[in-house]
């Protein structure tokens, strides 16, 4: 097997002094950067279309991979959100639609698009193609297991799906799945879907646990000469928190699924306290509902930052590299990252202020929760003095960018009055809440997640996808979600709950059924707008005008591949070398507009640099 | 700090300076740990996280539960010599357990020095003493099935007691037998010198290293330690 | 990339590993005796945490090397701990208000 | 350009959006007035906030969009704005948490002369139980639950004995008279939730959750479940009058106490007996 590994091709690491210079061999003191620590990584190089396109070792392809899959279980998730609008707007419209399919595709919606779309394409998608490319490694520190990962998330998806397919049909209680009522009769899917849902959520937390480690070891331990984590591009910063947070947050997630599982298949009494059914007092005894909320948010809380973060990261770099500017404040964007990670473990029960716990618990969540906010919005106002004074170039990618500002600070804003414990108790179980988190970690990130698309597919494919699709598919996904969403807060203030199958006939909420019927089109147009972008992907493939190297003009390490698109092994023979933040723009002094990070300080001395 | 690694062009601060120049070079941040090593101690982080859960669940369900908890002392009595002794399995897999993680801690220290004889039978007796104390939880298991505790029901007073046993230690010993199994096989590649040759793994990229062996070897401390912890708050609670 | 260059030969003593071996008998000897001398309340509480305390840093410090590994990988391991921390201490206040609602509600009838 | 319009648009209709909404809340008709307080607080201040960050990103859209040859500000950062932005955000959150605290303080301690009421939910229905001429409710039990004994009473709490039992979804107040919504559920998590009195709690099985108002408006209002429970959720309704003390004595003393149902069935149960015995 020894043949498939390029153990002697590839540079033995370099002793120091002849690092840049190139070859004239004479470097001066400036250019120093420390001999490499670890000899270079030896890579299994896949010969056949198996091991080079299916069990994959290679990062990229396991990012596309998870991409593609999160894309199409998102896709699902999609045809779901179709299904309940059309139902709240135009009741009866779909005749097949009765209680039980309205909150199984509810629940189904909301855990796919959490769980199996955000995350998996954050962390998995993204996390995988970027990371050892930002970081300058060869690949992930463990390849086989990083595939293990995907192949892992993959079995987790289908046994989701297969839950449409068993007796009952899947889970119907809601994405928080709280007892005690996913597991007795009444709630849609109660038998065999709430089991499939458990099973096929620890599947994903085994899977992503692997990916994990990896993303966290690869950044940590396997950078770079040169890359220092203050050097690394906040895409990596974001990412890595989010994994960080996944790794301490996804056990709760993992017992709490467990716990259940054995309460609907032991009978056991984890969660279930005296239950009297239909007349019955059913077997359960002593347990305590409330339990399943705190780990469930402990694990929920975090989650909302795995999503967030990545996509905080990942604009900042869209924003910077748009505006020809140096992200402002880099220090505080990197702390402002961690800190919103570290706090997000300690406000979870600002999910359930009016769900029954300890009263005093309502003070301490308060208080965390709104200190989250101070790091938050450093973090919004860095993104936009970016902005300020620089050269903004009006793409698609920046109108991502600044469609993610508006929607994220509205977000943002409707987030204070739900963590703060008095403000949420009128709003909370209202559609406020919906309207809130669609905003922020819905829409938000999306926005991002296409930002990101349009960025980096000329890396993927070595083609720009076509701008003028690209701005047609901005305008109505962004216009059509801000007025899905912003009138939808009002809904919440009138006192209408979340989850209601049907709307009403009381006097104060049937003034607002034509604001139901307006929501629930634009959310068909929103919808169907991502085809434009599939269309635009498929046809850019083949046709789209053809990249070349470094089309944005950016300096971070995955731009400067010797090939484009990057090969397996990313690098060639020679790992890359850094000197300097991937931020230098419109360094006054500097011919170009840019300075890559692999430039060195004597081929730039005449400007005036900041040191990093 | 006696164990630094020698890196070139790299000065190591001691202490919480050293920590700051550490995080904020270049390259890596654990200076001298090995990848694998990094990763076995991420993992136990967030294995930490799933224990820790599980624990408190089980803290907070006895502690809200208005029925009597059985006392462990009683029930987990071992008759020995017609009188009944409390605890004493259990103290004896505690004893057992403390004893694999000496042996565990001996056979990293002789793979460092590369004794491979003294270091694979070490791991060998490690691997025995998880198979004992396997074995004994299934003893005490069937003891208390035997006496009709359920995942359900118990006789002894509420029913969360069994739901909380079973999974509790279902899932350390689980985690044992997980640890066992890779004691034997890495007992194997350790006589067969696939350590001191380098030879790669099975699925992975890795040449052999002694470094495999302390990896394992912080697994195995791990499912002691989380003993330690079942054991203050299940059985002497 | 996997292998250190530089092979790390630092290895300790025997003695230190028989020493900690011999104190985690002697500790889990003696936390075996607070339940055999049936101690209960505080003290019962504060010995078993004691001993538990002892034992696992004992564990951690010297078996798993953590006592010389370098402070980054040390704080990265135990400042996640604070959240579990924050959990407990939550967790107990929760146990004791649902134990009292079940109680005042349930049995002594406080309406 | 028409990028920075369009933006601009989106902000000045959101502001539009506001001032006319037809959906606003439902006029308040109990003492949590300070809880639309803190709203319209929140509002203004995040309002504020969001407006200003929208216009300060439109004005970047309009004054530095790309302009070939023109080099870009190379900042990295600017310590003294950065503070001074921390500290006014973090005066502006604590202004805004200040006041939640304190009206969470008072919404967790409910006051002395709150009258206690039982509701009971399960799927999918509500009833009531309003303590005696003794002001107390009798505790009770799950598995006492049965046709005789509806609210599952402990037969040996005397407290009990005059209790109010309601077996309809229909609910009557006193106005102007603060009550403790004592919550109560028997199979899954409900919540009883009046938006015009603005409070909800849920109900959790296996336990007793609390929450306090005091309704100040004479009328009837809808009751709504707020937590999921099930299919049947979007149909748990019940109804609430709010009435004046003369209209409330009428009500209650219509209503059948825990003693009166035992004195009926005991009927029932003789005159079945003397049947089966003829």
């Amino acid at each position: 097997m020894s043949e498939d590994f390029n153990e002697n091709k590839t540079i033995q690491a370099q002793s120091s002094e002849t690092i840049s210079g190139g070859e004239t061999g004479v470097a001066p003191d400036i250019d120093y950067v420390r001999p490499a620590e670890l000899s270079d990584q030896d890579l299994y190089h896949g010969h056949t279309f198996i091991t080079k396109w299916v069990f994959c070792q290679d990062a990229k392809v396991i990012g596309v991979q998870y991409f593609l899959l999160a894309t199409f279980t998102g896709i699902i998730g999609l045809i779901l959100s179709w299904l309940m609008r059309l139902q709240l707007g135009f009741p009866g419209a779909a005749g097949f639609m009765t209680a039980e399919h309205y909150y199984q595709f509810v629940t189904m919606h909301g855990m796919i698009m959490v769980v199996y779309f955000l995350t998996a394409l954050f962390l998995g998608g993204f996390g995988n193609y970027l990371i050892p490319l930002m970081t300058g490694a060869r690949d992930m520190v463990f390849p086989y297991v990083n595939m293990v990962s995907f192949w892992m998330f993959f079995v987790a998806v289908g046994v989701l799906l297969a839950s449409f397919f068993v007796p009952g049909g899947p889970t119907g209680s809601g994405w928080t799945l709280y007892p005690p009522q996913a597991i007795l009769e009444g709630t849609p899917g109660s038998g065999m879907g709430i089991i499939l849902m458990c099973v096929s959520l620890i599947l994903f937390v085994a899977g992503f646990t692997m990916g994990g480690l990896n993303y966290l070891i690869t950044i940590l331990q396997a950078r770079t000469r040169g890359m220092t984590l203050m050097r690394m591009p906040l895409t990596v910063w974001g990412i890595f928190t989010a994994t960080v947070l996944a790794m301490l947050a996804f056990p709760a997630l993992l017992v709490s699924a467990l716990m259940m599982t054995l309460d609907k298949v032991l009978a056991t009494s984890f969660f279930m306290p005296t239950i009297l059914k239909a007349g019955e007092v059913l077997e359960y005894g002593g347990g305590t509902p409330i339990l399943f909320q705190h780990l469930f948010w402990f694990f929920g809380h975090p989650e909302v930052y795995i999503v967030a973060l990545p996509a905080f990261g990942i604009v900042s770099d869209l924003i910077s590299v748009h505006s020809r500017k140096n992200i402002f404040g880099y220090r505080m964007m990197v702390w402002a990252i961690v800190v919103i990670g570290a706090l997000s473990f300690f406000v979870w029960a600002h999910h359930m202020y009016v769900s029954g716990m300890h009263p005093w618990f309502g003070f301490f969540f308060a208080t965390t929760t709104l200190i989250i906010a101070v790091p938050t919005a450093m973090k919004v106002y860095n993104w936009i003095l970016t902005l300020w004074r620089g050269n903004i170039r009006m793409n698609t990618v920046m109108l991502w960018c600044l469609g993610f500002i508006v929607t994220f600070v509205n977000g943002g804003i409707t987030g204070i009055f739900l963590g703060n414990v008095t403000v949420d108790v009128p709003l909370s179980d209202t559609y406020f809440v919906v309207a809130h988190f669609h905003m922020v970690m819905g829409i938000a990130p999306l926005m991002v997640i296409m930002g990101a698309v349009y960025h980096w597919f000329p890396l993927v494919a070595g083609r720009m996808l076509s701008e003028k699709l690209g701005k047609w598919h901005f305008w109505i996904t962004f216009l059509g979600a801000y007025s899905i969403y912003f009138p939808m807060h009002y809904l919440g203030f009138i006192g209408v709950p979340r989850r209601y199958f049907e709307m009403y006939d009381s006097p104060y909420i049937t003034s607002a059924v034509g604001m139901n019927e307006f929501i629930s089109t634009a959310a068909f147009i929103v919808g169907a707008a991502q085809f434009i972008l599939i269309y635009n992907i498929v046809v850019s493939l083949k046709m789209g005008k053809p990249a070349g190297k470094n089309p944005w003009q950016a300096n971070s390490l995955e731009w400067l591949t010797p090939s484009v698109p990057p090969e397996h092994g990313n690098w060639g023979d020679k790992l890359p070398v850094v000197y300097r933040w991937p931020y230098d723009f419109s360094v006054p002094g500097a011919k170009e507009d840019f300075i890559p990070q692999t430039t060195p300080p004597s081929e730039v001395v005449e400007t005036e640099v900041e040191k990093t | 700090m006696s164990s630094d690694p020698k890196i070139e062009g790299y000065k190591f601060k001691p202490g919480y300076s050293g920590m700051a120049a550490d995080t904020a070079s270049d390259q890596t941040m654990f200076k001298g740990v090995h990848w694998g090593k990094a990763m076995m101690w991420i993992f136990l982080l967030s294995d930490t996280f799933i224990f820790s859960c599980f624990l408190i669940s089980y803290m907070k369900g006895r502690a809200s539960t208005p029925v009597e908890w059985p006392n462990p002392s009683e029930v987990f009595a071992l008759n020995a010599f017609g009188v009944p002794v409390p605890l004493l399995l259990i103290a004896i897999m505690t004893f057992v357990l403390i004893t694999s993680s000496g042996t565990m801690a001996l056979a990293v220290k002789y793979g460092y020095e590369r004794n491979r004889k003294m270091c694979g039978w070490l791991i060998i007796a490690t691997a025995l003493g998880g198979l004992t104390f396997v074995g004994m939880q299934v003893f005490e298991w069937s003891k208390l099935i035997h006496e009709g505790v359920r995942p359900w029901e118990n006789p002894f007073g509420a029913a969360q007691f069994g739901s909380f046993f079973f999974m509790i230690t279902g899932f350390h010993g689980t985690h044992v037998s997980i640890g066992v199994i890779f004691l034997f096989i890495y007992a194997y590649k350790t006589f067969a010198g696939h350590y001191d040759e380098g030879k790669r793994g099975w699925f992975t990229t890795m040449k052999g290293d002694y470094v495999e062996i302390e990896i394992l070897g912080l697994y195995w401390h791990f499912v002691d330690l989380v003993w330690v912890f079942i054991f203050a708050f299940f059985y002497l609670w | 990339m996997d292998e250190i260059k530089k092979e790390q030969t630092t290895t300790h003593k025997i003695g230190i590993y028989l020493w900690i071996w011999g104190l985690l008998f002697v500790l889990s000897f003696f936390s075996y005796m607070v339940d055999w001398y049936q101690f209960q309340g505080l003290l019962r509480w504060s010995l078993i945490l004691f001993f538990m305390f002892l034992k696992a840093g004992l564990i951690m410090a010297f078996f798993m090397h953590l006592y010389w590994e370098r402070y980054a990988l040390v704080n990265v391991l135990l400042w996640p701990m604070t959240a579990i921390a924050c959990f407990v201490g939550l967790m107990v206040a929760e146990g004791k208000y649902t134990l009292f609602s079940r109680l005042f509600y349930f049995f002594v009838g406080g309406g | 350009m028409h990028v920075g319009f369009i933006f601009l648009a989106v902000i000045v209709g959101s502001i539009l959006f506001h001032i006319f909404t037809p959906w606003y809340w439902t006029d308040i008709a109990s003492n949590w007035g300070a809880m639309d307080d803190t709203i319209t607080l929140t509002f203004w201040v995040g309002g504020g906030v969001f407006v200003a960050v929208c216009l300060f990103m439109v004005y970047c859209v309009f004054k530095f969009s790309y302009k070939e040859g023109r080099k870009a500000e190379y900042k990295p950062e600017d310590k003294k704005l950065e503070k001074i932005l921390t500290w006014a955000t973090t005066l502006g959150v604590a202004a805004l948490l200040a006041p939640g605290l304190i009206v969470w303080n008072q919404y967790i301690n409910v006051p002395k002369n709150a009258i206690s009421i039982d509701v009971m939910a399960w799927q999918w229905g509500w009833q009531y139980r309003l303590p005696g001429e003794d002001g107390k409710l009798g505790s009770t039990k799950v598995e006492n639950i049965n046709d005789n004994n509806p609210f599952g009473i402990i037969l040996e709490d005397t407290n009990g004995r005059d209790d109010v039992l309601i077996q309809s979804d229909v609910l009557h107040l006193k106005n102007n008279r603060p009550v403790k919504i004592l919550l109560r559920s028997v199979d899954v998590l409900h919540n009883w939730y009046v938006p015009q009195f603005r409070a909800k709690m849920d109900a959790v099985p296996g336990t007793i959750t609390y929450y306090w108002f005091e309704p100040n408006k004479i009328g009837e209002y809808e009751v709504l479940c707020a937590e999921y429970c099930g299919v049947g959720h979007y149909a748990m309704r019940g109804r609430v009058f709010v009435k004046s003390d003369e209209d409330y004595k009428n009500w209650i003393n219509e209503q059948e106490t825990f003693s009166d149902l035992i004195a009926r069935q005991k009927i029932i149960e003789f005159s079945e007996t003397k049947l089966a015995k003829k």
